[in-house]
């Protein structure tokens, strides 16, 4: 598991891996800045923190185009940024600020950037699944090149909206990449204990749908494996399917101990770090400690600037609460 | 002017808008050999597979795709064949459809229409007969639409269709075959404007969908013996016509809201409580409610016929409301 | 289609296949007398005639104890006359009637008599998948050697709840048998057309649960087949899914003219008719034809007479419905 | 006597019906390692893994399995995590749970409590937030309960336990911290009796859940004005207390209904609406309601609390309830 990706530096994009690089510091120390802002009392509602899973979004969301859509989880930080939202705002959003991506309303379950084709996180677990779906039908009635991509967790597939969306996505061949970023819990649970047959993609197979596991912590084999499938979406054949075998490096909140999980595990998955494992590779390929270095510094100062200002932006005001609530009817007829 | 069904209207409506507009796209279990009513008779035929889409009976789908695709510039109308089936997508409606544009800080629209058929008709039983309009109206995001006239059934759909919010569309089973007549041309009616279905000076019934009906012959019986009762058809339940109502019963001082659902927690209870609230001091009898009892609807005619409201059950609470006022 | 299922006719049990073709015969009598009542406006509501599959009833159900349980839908005469019911109680719920199986409350599509472990039609597809995987639940939970049978259309497989059942029972071991009537149909929709990948019998094998798929218009195919699947649960197996392939002669509902059936294929299946087919296996075996004839007429004679007391049946008090709705509060606060 | 918390008030709920009763058990996700806020700490290790038993994040086929499971003589109390993710199961809880014992003429019971934590509670947004209890008291066959105190969790929550039928059990997330006193013994509650939780002479408050706190702290503000508030804990809200609310509000003549759901088709619609019909001539101002705008929750606090019923908002709603009558 610890082992680098196996290389061949010839055909080695070694720019392009610096720039997913610098997205994956860019995840985690938004992330790290939204935990440390939790603690003191600057983000009020619950985070559901992805360190650790870094490659999924850099490796998956690398390969889309800002036109292309894309569904997210609660744990959806890292997928919203790698799709091109502002950190700043999402920042903002956290902390519940004037000029968050949803100007305060959703919070982190709840962000969305509609500008850059990300269509929102989601508080109900699966409920992101018929949705993308749908993006998608639409898309493919109106003629679009563009594609969805959907991502949400292992947990999702024992809901059954997992199987309608994908059903649907099948039956009518629709431009739509579900990707499931298997973390092996589901909460406090062991999704494993909760799911019947191989999984995810056994069941995406059953419906018909063509499927690739890759290892989740090589963003080289995400990004290989994402572009394949993204290539061939795009290409008018249809739904595919990708699950991501990753690990959770903090609770399923961040205020979750996780005591359920053995020591052992946790320890022997963080030497299976994403962003490590990339600077391996990285330096195989004839990248500089020093260059590496700064960029981690680079981003992650980038971050700390981002929470100050997200820190000493203003309340939004609140009759923001009765905007955006409906056109037809007055939703202040019984406000106080 | 043309004669019409309410079924026929609902399908003309669709006929215009899908013509008007080509984001707006029809999907539900059936529609391809005209949806379970044949309210969808010969469209697939006329705007194509696409645009008239048979889906799997995957309600939290249907519902769910919808709410994406009207995300993505799309004007899904999404028929969900009995509303009682409905009830398997309430996250999708709920959850989903009704929060995300306020949830995602204005970012997009949900434009979409919920066709779902509602009411008891002929024992059908406790599964195909519910009412529940209440509900959706207690959702913040949400329009209500209950039509109860052919004319009614076409401006109200056309309108639904139009709106850029999330409307629960619900027409009643039991009028489908109803006649009435339709105007010719682009006939919209207005959402959240009550229609005076009959003026009176002594009694306001508030009413709407399948109960419009009884009140009108209520009405005729009522007046054989000199009680004129006004028959107000909020035909829009969110946002309901508060103006016409309270204008009403400023002038009549008597209030009986008449719905087919079940009155506990009715949609009834909402417009009796803010009569109560805004008029007390000119109502000439207490505020009343006419609805079902808090029952499921039997199979059998005997048992079926007690969730039911009849003219001659409304004629008795108008009667109980005009009888002389006791003394405090 | 149209042959003989093959029989080897030393062990070929006759006596049981008569009795067999006896339910079948009763079934579909039962089915022919509603549907005619239906025409003279005895019968209220919808029915959902089984008229071609009777098979699938007779095999499956056939293999049941009665202290099984079995849930059925909203196509569940031929279910729950073959679970043990009685035809008269039956008939007089399809007329509305006093003594109806469930008082008259339920009709059709709501027939249950638990007195026989027949817990239920439902009028929500998909519906009783839950609700019979609950059911194995609670005897497991019993340490009872009752089974569940939960029998379902080709339609059903694309509702969430259809995964979402099938996966619990797979990961708590349940006593379950899930049965899935393809009769090709949903309503008026060719399911096939609305279903992605190879159908039922494969979403469950992804979910880990062994399946067998048989020509459901063979009786002693499905007889074969279910007694095997019900051993295999009782023995504590787990869940296990059978697939019977059959046709509904009849429209979706009795006044369903289903022209959207090609008339050759209609025609076809009328040729592989399950009942005809049971008919040349016993002559094969020896049986008279005189005794075949019999028991037709015996059956339909015995319906028919059936038919005649449910009509003549007093109609339910009206005060019934009141009754059963719950213990605690009035239902009759807002009577009128 | 001793203290406990609302949680700690639940959880022994939970553990004395569970030796009391081995047909009892309990269902939901993450329930092993204590359920997502620690209602369930230690019940595996008491209990087994059967009866606490883990689930996977299936809503609908909790419900759905619950219902089998009470039709097949067990007892099974279904976590649902929120209130909000019950909605992932309606069809399982109002087409089946409520209406089986009826549709099926009464052959059996499906005896099993449904736990829906509710409320808004810190920045939890609009899906983590709702409070749906209107839409379970408009459905036949439901119990609905709502407890505030820890007392009432214990002895209510043991009650609806010992129900034979489907209970919608409401806990609020934001009281799961409060303390108070727990009786010992078998301490029930029986379903469908108030609590007057204070006693005065002006003004009836009828409210529950998280709401009594709410309506105590205003009723103190308002006895230095010399206005005395009666405030009426409903605790069950199907069947709901007549007699009490019909008793105070006789008393005092005035009617303020606080809930913490939006206004708009909430419960509160349907007292205040049977307190208007009821006590017109005794009503020395019109009823009123006071709930939450019809607008989703946000997540920032600014926002948040326009849809929060604080203290100083009841103070508000009394005095205007107090205000002169209006000359007729
Ligand atoms: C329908 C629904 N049920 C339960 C929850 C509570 N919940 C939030 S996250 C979560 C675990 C999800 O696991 P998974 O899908 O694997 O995603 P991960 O958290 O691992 O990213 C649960 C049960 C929910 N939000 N929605
Ligand atoms: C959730 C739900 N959606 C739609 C319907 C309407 N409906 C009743 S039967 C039926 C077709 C079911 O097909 P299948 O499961 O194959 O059963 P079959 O009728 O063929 O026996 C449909 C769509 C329903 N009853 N419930
Ligand atoms: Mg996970
Ligand atoms: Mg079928």
């Amino acid at each position: 598991m610890t082992e680098g990706p196996g290389l061949r530096r010839d055909n080695f994009d070694w720019e392009r891996f610096l720039e997913l690089l610098g997205l994956m510091h860019r995840i985690r120390a938004f992330e790290e800045e939204a935990i440390a802002g939790q603690k003191e009392g600057l983000v009020l509602g619950a985070i559901h923190p992805s360190i650790g899973q870094e490659a999924v979004a850099a490796g998956v969301c690398g390969n889309l185009e800002t036109a292309d859509l894309m569904l997210s989880t609660h744990r959806g930080h890292g997928h919203t940024l790698a799709k091109g939202a502002d950190g700043l705002a999402m920042m903002r959003e956290l902390f519940g600020r004037k000029g968050g991506t949803c100007g305060g309303k959703g919070g982190s379950m709840h962000i969305a950037d509609f500008g850059v084709g990300m269509l929102g996180a989601n508080g109900v677990v699966g409920a992101n699944i018929p949705i993308a779906t749908g993006a998608a039908h639409a898309l493919k009635l109106q003629g679009s090149r563009q594609i969805v991509t959907c991502i949400f967790g292992d947990g999702a597939v024992n809901r059954g909206p997992f199987m309608e969306g994908l059903n649907w996505a099948r039956v009518f061949d629709l431009p739509v990449l579900f990707v499931c970023e298997d973390n092996n819990f589901s909460a406090t649970t062991r999704t494993r204990e909760m799911t019947g047959g191989a999984g995810a993609g056994a069941r995406a197979e059953s419906l018909g749908i063509e499927t690739t596991e890759v290892d989740g912590n090589d963003l080289t084999a995400v990004d290989a494996a994402a572009r394949a499938a993204i290539d061939a979406v795009r290409a008018g054949q249809g739904p595919r399917f990708l699950t991501c075998h990753t690990y959770r490096m903090t609770g399923h909140t961040s205020v979750d101990p996780a005591a359920y999980r053995p020591a052992q595990e946790v320890e022997e998955w963080r030497g299976n770090d994403p962003i490590a494992r990339l600077e391996v590779a990285l330096r195989m390929a004839g990248i500089e400690d020093a260059q590496l270095t700064e960029l981690h510094r680079s981003e992650a100062a980038a971050m700390a600037e981002i929470a100050r200002t997200a820190r000493e932006t203003d309340w939004p005001e609140a009759a923001g609460a009765f905007t955006d609530v409906q056109d037809v009817g007055d939703p202040r007829e019984r406000a106080y | 002017m043309t004669m019409s069904t309410y079924l026929e209207a609902g399908r003309r409506a669709v006929i215009e808008e899908m013509e008007r507009d080509a984001s707006v796209w029809a999907l539900g279990e059936d529609l391809g050999r005209g949806g379970v009513f044949g309210q969808y008779k010969g469209l697939q035929e006329m705007f194509g597979t696409g645009r008239i889409a048979d889906t799997p009976i995957s309600e939290a789908c249907i519902m769910g795709a919808a709410v994406g695709a009207a995300m993505t510039g799309t004007r899904p109308i999404v028929e969900m064949r009995f509303s009682d089936f409905a009830l398997c997508a309430v996250d999708e409606l709920v959850n989903q459809a009704a929060k995300a544009r306020f949830m995602f800080g204005g970012q997009m629209r949900v434009p979409l229409v919920v066709r779902e058929p509602v009411g008891m008709w002929r024992s059908s039983a406790a599964q195909h007969s519910q009412s529940l309009e209440s509900w959706y109206t207690h959702i913040p995001g949400l329009v209500v639409v209950a039509p109860s006239t052919p004319a009614d059934n076409l401006g109200l759909l056309k309108a639904a269709i139009r709106c850029d919010d999330p409307v629960v569309y619900m027409e009643h089973k039991n009028l489908w075959g109803l006649e009435g007549e339709l105007p010719e041309g682009d006939h919209m009616v207005p959402l959240g404007k009550a229609d005076i279905a009959r003026e009176g000076r002594d009694v306001t019934l508030v009413t709407w969908s399948g109960m419009r009906q009884g009140c009108l012959k209520a009405a005729e019986t009522l007046a054989s013996d000199g009680i004129e009762a006004e028959v107000i058809d909020l035909r829009t339940l969110w946002p309901w016509d508060r103006d016409a109502v309270m204008a009403s019963v400023e002038k009549t001082g008597r209030l009986l809201v008449v719905h087919e659902a079940v009155t506990v927690s009715g949609f009834g209870a909402e417009i009796a409580a803010s009569v109560a609230e805004a008029l007390h001091f000119r109502l000439k009898a207490p505020v009343s409610r006419l609805g079902a009892p808090r029952i499921p609807v039997a199979y059998a005619p005997t048992m079926e016929d007690e969730a039911r409201v009849s003219p001659a059950r409304i004629v008795a609470a108008v009667r109980k409301t005009m009888q002389p006022a006791e003394v405090s």
